[in-house]
């Protein structure tokens, strides 16, 4: 109701709607450990998004006959906040939903030892409490974290970031304008050391070889959010060594 | 299993005992509550926010401003419409899917203290009487459960709709068309909740989670800021005699007074 | 639809609507053992009101992980009928109907000795076949001589009766268009040998002093109608026997 | 578990037995009906209302008239709605939760009969053509279940519109005002359900619950005032042989003539 | 939408809408054994019905205590495919398609030999892929085939088919004109072998005797689509066999 | 239990071996499609409908065409809607009730191509601007499952669309007439989903089930005419390299140029 128009994506001196040169992060903040009661926890912040994400378990699963015999059940949510858009979103797992809960979950399995837990459940719940375009790679990004903090082994840290094309650029990390006013957006998931992708969608259209480029760029942008990821968990490390020490 | 209910009544026992001696486990007076934290205005995205932690209780509310019918018996009145959702990452015992009793008694148990209190001045959120009106969406959302969601949840929503904004319009051809520009949400109430605990015949205030656990049942007072109470709900499997009925209203009067300045002066 | 609209709640002599006094109750009518099928039930009219109520149990109750290793597990099912309201009622459970549920069990269960009966489940149904205010209150009512006629021990019968503010008037066991009308409704559920208070709500607004006052009428009325279910359980009881000995 | 299967089977046998020769467990004949009991109206609020007792079974159905947009392909037609709850409360195999397949059978069924034999002239109950007219919800609330609903219902859904009010209303600029004062629904048939179950080859009307247990089908008839059939429903996992078919609906046919006395003189 | 009104519905030779005598069935084309991963399987064109049917088991069930100590549990769905009626049907089962399913289910079940199989499920699914009157008839028709595919054993194939009074006529197998706009409907399922009536219903109103017409005429008609049945059955084995042969 | 998954090791292993030596259990080369039939237009009474068959899979779309409101943001527009069933008689795997999220990704994929390629020209829909437009149902229905649902669903959904046929309306006071006569569904571009496994390392087209079972991922490409890429979904639990991305693209890219000669030219 209140969305601005916008004449021009990408204005005269190559800038961005928000200000950004087209293989410009937004801003990201994140932190590790910010729930009390489930076993793993972060909060990630990238431009305007506000994203929690929660583990429970390993643990017990109902009905039982859900579980497998060789490895983890991974459960995964990702939900909007009804006041997380712009319009009042039903608290109902609309459709669009309930597919980006099942392809996260498939961005995050191939990351996890779940053969180490057999007959029990991971779940893992994503709260969007407010979107800004690339939810669910941020999403993704923020849910791994709080799978390291629940001290769930995994091979790598699975980070993520979209890159796409507005305004006939290429350009790295779209927020919400760039998404539904741009041309195509590739949200990929990526673990840097087994260099595996492991959520690739596309909308939109592209070229084979804008494809290309999108691939390079979303790849470059989850390398430095990686970074950021790492950085967050040894903060929380150094914060429950001094929790521990204290005591 | 068997380890964590005898644990559970190891602690039941200790928390009991402490309670009966005038003391409680985390160190806190009877009638005291835990530390209180509120961040307003964090989700920019909705017309109204506010975060508030009562102690680990984190409770995120979100209004949003809509605009649709009015009810065919209120035709000159706004909509009020209050949610909660116990979200499943706050708390192990939550599940997903569609609100059971405890998240729809919260959510009526807000309401009713906004309501009954006129907190809101739906009379003015009329655009087109019997045809548009303002739909004032409350979304109480619960992102860390450890105990007394109703005191938490009431602030979070009273903070919310206190930086509520609703944008301007002006009405052509019974289309209503958005203006440039805001003004604040019409709160003319401030209604504060409050919860006592009945645990081994004494009443304590916000218990939190291990207290729920252990109490015999627990009441919540809301108070208007003329100090009327404005909405009552009993919960639990227990009762509370007369007298405690009524020493329970005190001490929350009190409370509440005490609260409302924190919430509504910030 | 059909609704009159009353233009004083208390006339000039202090009647209200009905023509009843302040502190006066509704017409009362009880009968225990209504139903066949059911192992206790018991029906009630006060005022418009006709509720009936139906016990099943103890009795297995599945899924099996949801009973208690300690005591039945009390559940409660408050309904109204599609017909006993002005307007139509889908059949579907309303939010206010499972909030009701909710404060009726907990309004039971203090009295019901749960803990004779380990794993196994106690069905209360509670039909409001036509509902003229007051409704949780008199389906307590009778709820709880279901209960008993269903042989389940229980520390005291459950009495409810609200008190309420109608034309600045406390008065007792509001009618509808009172509840609808007036400023404020006080139910509340007692059991009288206990002192126990095992529900309490209330919507409006009241002074402190006020509440004390409501309060006091309310038990007076639950004290009133307590003697009613007493008479009605007599005459149930009277009426097995005099049939067990005719045959 | 295995006792009461055990006495089931007992049961059967006897039940069986006694059928083969004429004769039923409760004292009845062949083709005779339970006692029956007709209340009417005594759901004040309701436009209609109406209890029928058939033995033990106990039905209640309450007629509400509404005001809303008819189907788009019947513009000048009133709407007719039949729901059916099998309340938990009237028996122990009945559950909460949404119409299973047994509950959504018999408002069919009942609705069937009404409908078919035009019992309610449809076409006096519009309003404003193709905008609003008038619908009539038949709400069936199986109370006490001892057998034979489909007949219980149907008698008491039709004992219950025979009651049915609905008020004047005259349209101003397209809106419904209502007038003071009632007219009483137009019921133009008396359409009357009579089941019969067969048992070892025999026909029997009127089963009730331990019958019904030992049925092999069941198949009900409903029947216009002048003796036309209006509604046909087998149930049950047994068969009828086509003699059978034709015999029972004679049986029926002079059956229904007998109950629609007692529904419509009273 | 696009539905022709018909002025009559027999005109003055006596020929039905779509040029049929009165006692004349529909074309009917029958196939057994056309889906892969059912365990048997048949598609019937009956006029412009095209249905589907599919069995399953007999197999595990869960949850498991819904099963039957004695016998299996038949479990059938009736569906219309949304594209199979003149206006978009939404997926969700409709009342119609609920009580048809238990009908069905029931002029199927005194068929098969339940009891050789306790504690087990047969599914069995119907899919109305276009619809044209008398889908339950022609749907129970093709299911008892997919039931023999599948190797059930059963005491007679059950075939059905409606009669009715369509133009003041008594005519055989009516078709979605004749359904909406004629006078009553009777649909009959029948085991030949053993005079037996396992479903009956109708719609609209007959005299006693216009009613024994119907009968008599569709039971004709039932005998008729059972020969086809049979030619069908014998065609899918002829079909095995040879394939059997040529390995 | 046991033996099945015993079978499921042995014959992973042998569907691994030979896809490692560029083979594959059913004889098939490894960017090789099975045999694919298309038949369109055999549900008479749905505006469009074909039927495709990829080995075993079969699947069957039918296109209603309906009269509805568009979207507020877009109303100008008709209004595209592709639902998919998974129906129980196509896989023991498979059950009744509300779409699962394997039906719904099936569903959104299949849309996302149609959409992204601008396939349906839907500013051509609109009959009554921000009133009534035009509404499409796409309803993919699988009859048989048998592997790579998302590419013979695309496929089905295009030649179903191929064969659509709009009403002639004509738009009197505001009421739309329905006038004889039709004309095509104007479809502008044709895309064409190709999926590939990833299985021991080799990427193989067109998977059926046993692949389907033993592959660690499988990624779809759509593409429109231009060979342009319209849509792309990850799924399965498995992950790709990004020089196997860049492969399965150009790989998919010339197959999707393949198929649609067989849709669009028939």
């Amino acid at each position: 109701m209140t969305q601005r128009v916008y004449e021009k994506l990408i204005d005269e001196e190559g800038k961005r709607v928000d200000g950004r040169e087209w293989n410009e992060l937004r801003p990201i903040k994140i932190e590790v450990g910010v729930l009390n009661n489930a076993d793993g926890s972060a909060y990630i912040e990238q431009g305007k998004n506000k994203i929690l994400a929660a583990v429970y378990g390993p643990r017990e699963a109902h009905p039982r006959h859900l579980t497998l015999p060789d490895r983890a059940l991974l459960r995964c949510r990702y939900h909007m906040a009804p006041f997380s858009v712009e319009e009042r979103k039903s608290p109902a797992p609309s459709r669009r939903e309930i597919e980006l809960s099942k392809v996260i979950r498939e961005a995050l399995e191939p990351a996890i030892f779940l053969e180490h837990y057999p007959r029990t459940a991971i779940d893992l719940f994503i709260e969007i409490l407010q979107a800004d375009g690339g939810t669910r790679c941020a999403g993704i990004t923020v849910a791994s974290l709080a799978l390291a903090d629940a001290g769930i082994p995994m091979r790598d840290l699975v980070v993520a970031c979209a890159a796409g094309k507005v305004g006939d650029r290429i350009v790295l990390d779209l927020n919400d304008v760039e998404d539904k006013e741009g041309e195509a957006d590739v949200p990929i998931a990526f673990m840097p050391n087994l260099n595996a992708v492991t959520l690739l969608q596309m909308d939109g259209t592209l070229t084979p070889e804008e494809f290309e480029q999108a691939v390079n760029l979303a790849i470059e942008g989850c390398r430095q959010i990686y970074k950021m990821q790492k950085d967050a968990l040894k903060a929380r490390y150094l914060a429950i060594k001094k929790e521990v020490e204290e005591q | 299993m068997t380890t964590s209910v005898t644990v559970s009544r190891i602690r039941r026992r200790q928390i009991a005992q402490l309670i009966a001696n005038g003391m409680r486990l985390d160190g806190r007076g009877l009638t005291e509550y835990r530390e209180i934290k509120i961040e307003r205005g964090l989700i920019e995205r909705a017309e109204g926010s506010a975060k508030v932690s009562l102690g680990r209780t984190i409770v995120l509310v979100g209004v949003k401003v809509g605009v649709g019918e009015p009810y065919s018996d209120r035709p000159n009145e706004g909509v009020l419409t209050v949610n909660s959702e116990l979200v499943p990452l706050a708390s192990p015992e939550f599940e997903a899917g569609p609100p059971g009793e405890e998240s729809i008694e919260l959510a009526r148990v807000v309401d009713r203290g906004i309501r009954e209190s006129k907190s809101i001045a739906l009379e003015e959120l009329c655009i087109i009487p019997g045809k548009k009106v303002f739909i004032i969406f409350v979304d109480v959302y619960v992102l860390n459960h450890d105990g007394n969601l109703i005191d938490a949840s009431a602030m979070a929503a009273l903070a919310a709709l206190l930086n509520t904004k609703i944008f301007n319009y002006e009405v052509e051809d019974g289309e209503v068309k958005i203006k440039p520009g805001f003004k604040p949400l019409p709160v003319k109430d401030y209604p504060i909740a409050v919860t006592l605990a009945e645990i081994d015949g004494k009443l304590v205030v916000d218990p939190w989670l291990d207290e729920e656990e252990v109490m015999n049942a627990r009441i919540t007072f809301a108070f208007d800021k003329e100090g009327r109470i404005c909405a009552i709900q009993k919960g639990g499997s227990g009762f509370f005699t007369k007298e405690q009925v009524l020493e329970a209203m005190r001490i929350a009067r009190e409370k509440a007074a005490e609260l409302r300045k924190l919430v509504v002066e910030g």
